[in-house]
């Protein structure tokens, strides 16, 4: 059977499900209780992460099973910002972006100069690094408890305390969908055309002279950014952080969404990130302990199933040393 | 071309849908909850444990020990049919806050029984409190901000150390080495027994007086911190571990050069499943408990029979015990909160609820703490008929405020 | 001079057997033309480079590309030659030598850095972004070349590919602006691959056998725009096809298992007897295209 | 000469538990630098061949060996699968077939703990290998010398049977160039398969060896992949002599680095392993990357 054109013409692939999803969003916390919702809010602040996986594995060729590091200095940020009083939602997302992306800026130093697998073990073992100095700094963090009794906080100065699901929830989904937005206009920018660039030949970007690491490195640093911002966005949801939500499995979860949404698309990525949600949270309810079992086979199916997702997940061409001409 | 790489697509995404779906039809088919409701309305009671993760060897023992209370009671608490809602809380926090959510927005539970580990108990707290649904904690009890929520049958995460420090500082002819794990569980457990050690006259042997954490989850081999021991001289070692780190310490420790040296330790250690891992190795270990499956009374006998028949002959654990407790507390709550009980009568009920007739003896809920005012008892392991079990040696200090 | 393609099939079917040619190599010394004006674009002196497992791609060469006129280099498979290419455009780092451009000893200097410097290249295999479009390709490899600021800027990016379409022009490509590069067909990409070389406004241009695999018709557009290249840049053929080389280059130099064998005008180098014997064959036979040239 | 004393068990032990990591490493180490297969699931090999040795053994030296056999053969069956799943993803690099096994990983440990529960299972081991004996004056158990003795005769064969035989030739052109093995003769398929097979055969021997040391639990799994992962990373992936040096370097890290400072020692594995990974491609000859290479170009 073929499909006609109109329905493939971009406005259509992309506005249609868009739409979709735009009108799911909005329309769906009026038939859904506070448990329903606030999985909606996890499954928002999990999606912003797995754009940011998008952005690194998708649009940059870098793979990467660290990227909860990030995520776990912007929700560390936002619980210590609270304990300290600073409950305005709006100034936590900003510090929370700006601190993960300055730990993003660090790391990135060295994370950047690794190739495919080599970058994916690298970001791994950076992950587990930080989820190591979050248990043991216990003044800063708690230790590995966490931080816990997390003050609900107001979006903006002088406004009511955020006290339902329902209120985090619209507060989630806004912020969510500004950063989406500027994502969005940022990666069809001629900035997306150089990340894609670097992804489909790196060697001839150097070639060309364009200066692949910097900009293989502020994208790490933006996403790392990015990353930060959704951990601000869980620590809201959850009212709660500990070092496990930067988790090597949090890490590769967002991977798989990815995958599942297509590898350059954000409205894929966090679509997946709700199905992934939908699946450990919620599906996975009436067998409790076999979350990871439906998991796996997800990751499984989504391999077999669903190529053109992970193809999108190309490593970067390696250093080759040539040999003879 | 293009159109037919978009159509592979197009049908992957569906059949990613309708696996979906599928699980989803089979799930909400097994959730229909069976109202065959004899008595009053049928209830709902959570239960939150780590069924994967990695407390996943610590979750059954908590579930096992409701369910069998359950099963003996006919499926009834306080004269209500109970459908239990079982939560994984995996590796405890942020996985077990949508658990816990979704116990309380959807199932209605009256209360919510269970938790692992303690950074659980943070995470789903302030949740519960918010909600007004009490929360019937089976496991460690760190500090919490707003106790009027939570009720705890085990023990504050102090209290085992706390009763073996006086005990060990009389009874050991010289100090002592303390090791536990890298948590923040770990922590409070050694906190409490060095802050009462060392008040009863006592001295750590450790380098730089001061207890020993190894890194946690990744130790596996114990041996290079044994070795210290013995070249610190001391006389006997303290330690809190619990699952497969107590396996590895209790292993390494019989085969290490402080092998002499005698293992004093908080009773998880040769709970269970531990107990039978060990196997020899753990022989003569000394261990602070508040129960032990020993103990004569009609209450831990009706418990013991039941575990023993259910579990081929074995001996119930501790942690089992206590959820058997919280069961049983609920029962006597949902009992005093009348025809209808509201997660608020029933927490009020938990309030007023004066001395606790149970397996571990009787005891009561501090007033101010929560948690168990209770006897602790020293235990040995021995052979016990043709197994090695823990023998109640002793009794030690009441504990709790 | 139409029929390129079919001597070129002629000539890389030739036997490249040369064992006892390096005697005649004073014969024809690597200075005998430097007598002109202009100065040495490229300057190589002591290249070496070895391959792990100790094959010595170029050994220790010395050469001067003069700056405003057509180089060939030319030689059997194995010779070196894309090898120096790679050297000179920094995609390789020699064992040993030094490389100078335009006065400047760029040994160390990184291919960023170099193709900032103006010097530019094709690849053997042509190398595009895949999943771009082919004016996307073009205006991305003008970029780091082009004076405009804020080219991440959609209107300035814009401006910038509209001012790279004569390139495309040049290339012949231009029906296929929108097309995605990764759907080109083998000679389409060729050209695109040239036409991106050109879009970075080089000094020094290194083609990696351009005409390979192309249509008669390509090869013409080709030359055609090669002829089109402005006077001063300069260019550095690596080609099998002598019949081309003939056709654009000023001069020729042969390499032969990574040594320079002889460097002169087409008409020297293709009379002269120590390349007949290395590289046209023991049999001295030379094709028709040869000997038109001279 | 009191230093020396104090830290002479952490070292031995380092060596024990060096030589168990690199048991544990050498089938990941093959399929991954060899093969181009990033197992995520291989800790769940090993896993599986502790709980197949634990079933088995009841104290005797006859089922010690069978547990040994079963644990081998569990092993190969795994590995057998590995390969019929990763098959169909050859040509696609290294990512979906780490996505694949990370699949796999988190389904084998649900598969495992329903199977056996989660509760460690004790491996009894023969009484006569169970004891202690005296070193130098100090306790040291028995079993974990007499696996040093074991372990290093298994290197041994290791590095014989890829230095000097045909099939080590075989597996070492295949390292360099896959093509090569296809050009000389070698269906892909059956040298994917054979890989994959003695890789999974290692993990489940070295899982049913160390039993008795990192016991079959739900644990397991996950710290066996990821310190075999520290060890490969170190000793550069396909060479059997740099995972050797590798595993005992970590050995000695978890054991005499924790007995002279422990609290660095929660870093310094990761930290190592970040380095490494950075310093090879400094070097611009990462095996790691010439892997990634292969399994882009393958």
């Amino acid at each position: 059977m073929r499909i006609p054109a109109v329905l493939l013409s971009r406005p259509v692939r992309i506005g249609v499900p868009g739409a979709v999803l735009a009108v799911f969003l909005l329309i769906a916390p009026s038939s859904f209780d506070g448990y329903g919702i606030s999985l909606m809010s996890k499954a928002l602040a999990l999606g912003v992460l797995a754009v940011s996986v998008s952005i690194l594995a998708g649009y940059s060729g870098l793979p990467t099973m660290g990227q909860a590091a990030p995520f776990l200095v912007g929700a560390y940020t936002a619980g210590v910002m609270s304990t300290h009083g600073h409950t305005v939602g709006v100034l936590q997302l900003l510090c929370g972006t700006l601190v993960a992306a300055a730990f993003a800026a660090a790391t990135g130093l060295v994370a950047i100069r690794t190739r495919g697998v080599a970058f994916l073990m690298t970001t791994l073992a950076l992950g587990e690094l930080t989820v190591t100095a979050a248990g043991e700094w216990r003044s800063l963090t708690g230790g590995t408890d966490g931080m816990y009794g997390i003050t609900p906080i107001q979006p903006l100065p002088g406004m009511a305390a955020l006290s339902s699901d329902r209120s985090i929830y619209w507060f989630v989904l806004t912020a969510t969908a500004i950063v989406i937005a500027v994502v969005w206009w940022v990666l069809r920018s001629p900035v997306g055309k150089l990340l894609l660039a670097c992804r489909d030949h790196e060697a001839r970007m150097r070639s060309a002279g364009h200066p692949v690491t910097r900009y293989q490195w502020l994208a790490y640093v933006a996403a790392g950014a990015l990353a930060g911002f959704g951990g601000v966005l869980m620590c809201t949801v959850n009212a709660y952080v500990s070092p496990d939500d930067g988790s090597f499995s949090n890490s590769a979860l967002v991977l798989l969404a990815v995958v599942l949404g297509g590898a350059t698309s954000p409205l894929g990525a966090l679509l997946g990130a709700g199905l992934i949600v939908a699946t450990q949270d919620w599906l996975s309810g009436p067998f409790p302990g076999h979350g990871p079992l439906l998991l796996g086979l997800m990751f499984i199916v989504a391999v077999y199933a669903l190529p053109d997702g992970v193809a999108g997940i190309r490593f970067r061409a390696p250093k080759r040393r040539g040999g003879p001409a | 071309m293009f159109s037919s790489r978009v159509s592979v697509r197009l049908r992957a995404a569906v059949a990613v849908g309708a696996v979906t779906a599928l699980a989803a039809a089979g799930c909400s088919s097994s959730t229909s909850s069976k109202s065959s409701a004899k008595g009053d309305a049928p209830i709902n009671i959570g239960l939150i444990t780590a069924l994967s993760g990695s407390n996943q060897a610590l979750g059954p023992d908590h579930l096992n020990g409701f369910q069998l209370y359950l099963d003996t009671h006919n499926d009834m608490l306080g004269g209500h049919k109970v459908t239990l809602k079982v939560g994984d809380e995996a590796n405890g926090g942020a996985a077990a806050v949508p658990v816990a959510k979704k116990m309380i927005e959807q199932d209605h539970v009256l209360a919510i029984a269970g938790i692992v580990a303690t950074p659980t108990i943070q995470a789903v707290v302030p949740i519960a409190t918010a909600a007004g649904v009490p929360v019937v904690n089976t496991g460690g009890r760190p500090t919490v901000k707003d106790v009027s929520h939570l009720w705890t049958m085990s023990f504050m995460s102090t209290d085992p150390g706390s009763s073996m420090g006086p005990y060990m500082a009389q009874n050991v002819p010289g100090s002592v080495y303390a090791f536990g794990p890298d948590y923040q569980g770990g922590y409070d457990q050694l906190r409490g027994f060095t802050e009462a050690y060392t008040k009863a006259g006592g001295k750590l042997a450790n380098d730089g007086g001061k207890a020993t954490f190894t890194p946690f989850p990744n130790t596996t081999d114990f041996t290079p911190f044994l070795s210290k021991v013995k070249a610190s001289g001391a006389k006997a070692i303290y330690c809190f571990y619990t699952g497969q780190n107590a396996i590895d310490f209790v292993k390494d420790w019989s085969q290490s050069d402080a092998k002499d040296i005698p293992l004093y330790a908080a009773g998880f250690i040769t709970e269970g499943g531990a107990l039978k891992a060990e196997g020899q190795a753990a022989a003569g270990i000394i261990t602070t408990m508040n129960y032990s499956p020993d103990i004569s009374s009609a209450a831990n006998r009706q418990f013991v029979s039941a575990w023993s028949q259910k579990y081929n002959g074995e001996a119930p654990p501790a942690t089992a015990m206590y959820s058997w407790d919280a069961a049983s507390v609920l029962d006597q709550a949902i009992a005093k909160a009348g025809p209808n009980p509201t997660p608020d009568a029933v927490n009020a009920a938990i309030k007023g609820m004066g001395q606790i007739d149970s397996p571990r003896g009787t005891w009561q809920l501090s007033a101010d703490t929560h948690v168990p005012v209770q006897k602790w008892y020293l235990r040995k392991v021995e052979m016990d008929g043709t197994a090695l079990a823990n023998v109640k040696i002793g009794d030690l200090a009441t504990i709790g405020s | 001079m139409t029929d390129v393609s079919s001597v070129s099939a002629n000539m890389s079917s030739l036997p490249a057997n040369a064992s006892s040619a390096s005697a005649n190599m004073s014969s024809v010394s690597a200075s005998a033309n430097t007598s002109s004006v202009s100065a040495n674009m490229i300057e190589v002196s002591g290249l070496t480079k070895a391959f792990s497992g100790g094959t010595l791609a170029v050994g220790g060469l010395d050469l001067t590309f003069e700056a405003g006129r057509r180089h060939a280099v030319i030689g059997p498979n194995g010779a070196g030659k894309t090898t120096l290419l790679n050297l000179i455009a920094g995609e390789l780092r020699p064992t040993a030598g030094r490389i100078r451009y335009n006065g400047r000893d760029v040994t160390r200097t990184s291919r960023v850095k170099r193709s900032r410097l103006g010097i530019a290249r094709t690849f053997q295999q042509p190398t595009v972004w895949s999943t771009l479009s082919v004016a996307d390709n073009i205006a991305l490899a003008a970029w780091p070349h082009s004076k405009v600021r804020g080219k991440w800027r959609r209107g300035r990016y814009r401006s910038l590919s509209e001012s790279c379409e004569r390139y495309l022009e040049t290339a012949g490509i231009t029906a296929l602006a929108s097309r995605p590069a990764g759907a080109l067909a083998h000679g389409e990409r060729r050209m695109l691959d040239i036409g991106m070389a050109l879009a970075a406004d080089p000094r020094v241009l290194l083609l990696d056998e351009p005409a390979a695999g192309l249509t008669d018709q390509g090869v013409e557009r080709l030359l055609t725009a090669m002829r089109a290249l402005p006077e001063e840049v300069t260019v550095v053929v690596v080609e099998h096809d002598f019949a081309f080389v003939a056709a654009i280059a000023d001069t020729v130099t042969v390499l032969q298992d990574g040594k320079l064998l002889a460097t002169g005008t087409p008409t020297e180098i293709a009379a002269d007897a120590a390349v007949r014997t290395a590289y046209l064959g023991e049999s001295g036979a030379v094709p028709d295209a040869v000997e038109e040239v001279v | 000469m009191g230093a020396i004393n104090t830290h002479f068990v952490p070292a031995l032990d380092g060596v024990a538990y060096g030589l168990l990591l690199f048991v544990a490493a050498a089938g990941l180490t093959l399929l991954f630098g060899i093969g181009g297969v990033l197992n995520i699931a291989h800790g769940t090999l090993f896993a599986l061949g502790g709980y197949l040795a634990a079933s088995v053994s009841d104290g005797s030296w006859s089922s010690a060996f069978l547990g040994l056999a079963v644990a081998t053969v569990g092993g190969t069956l795994g590995g057998g699968l590995l390969a019929a799943g990763t098959l169909p993803l050859a040509d696609r690099g290294h990512l979906p077939q780490a996505l694949l096994t990370f699949g796999l990983s988190l389904v084998g440990a649900d598969v495992l703990t329903t199977v056996y529960g989660t509760d460690e299972h004790p491996v009894v081991i023969p009484k006569s290998v169970n004891g202690t004996v005296q070193i130098f004056g100090h306790v040291y158990p028995t079993y974990r010398l007499m696996f040093i003795v074991v372990a290093s005769v298994l290197a041994l064969a290791g590095t014989y049977v890829l230095g000097r035989t045909r099939a080590g030739a075989l597996l070492r052109a295949a390292a360099d160039d896959r093509e090569m093995v296809g050009a000389m003769g070698y269906a892909p398929w059956r040298v994917h398969a054979a890989l994959c097979g003695a890789a999974g055969a290692l993990a489940g021997l070295a899982g049913g060896l160390g039993a008795p040391i990192i016991g079959p639990g739900p644990d397991t799994a996950d710290k066996v992949l990821m310190l075999s992962m520290v060890v490969i990373v170190l000793g550069r992936p396909g060479s059997v002599l740099g995972a050797f040096g590798a595993a005992i370097a970590v050995g000695e890290i978890e054991t005499l680095g924790v007995s002279i400072s422990s609290n660095w020692a929660p870093y310094l594995l990761f930290g190592l392993m970040a380095v490494a990974l950075v310093v090879r491609t400094f070097r611009g000859s990462s095996a790691v990357g010439a892997g990634a290479a292969a399994g882009a170009h393958a």
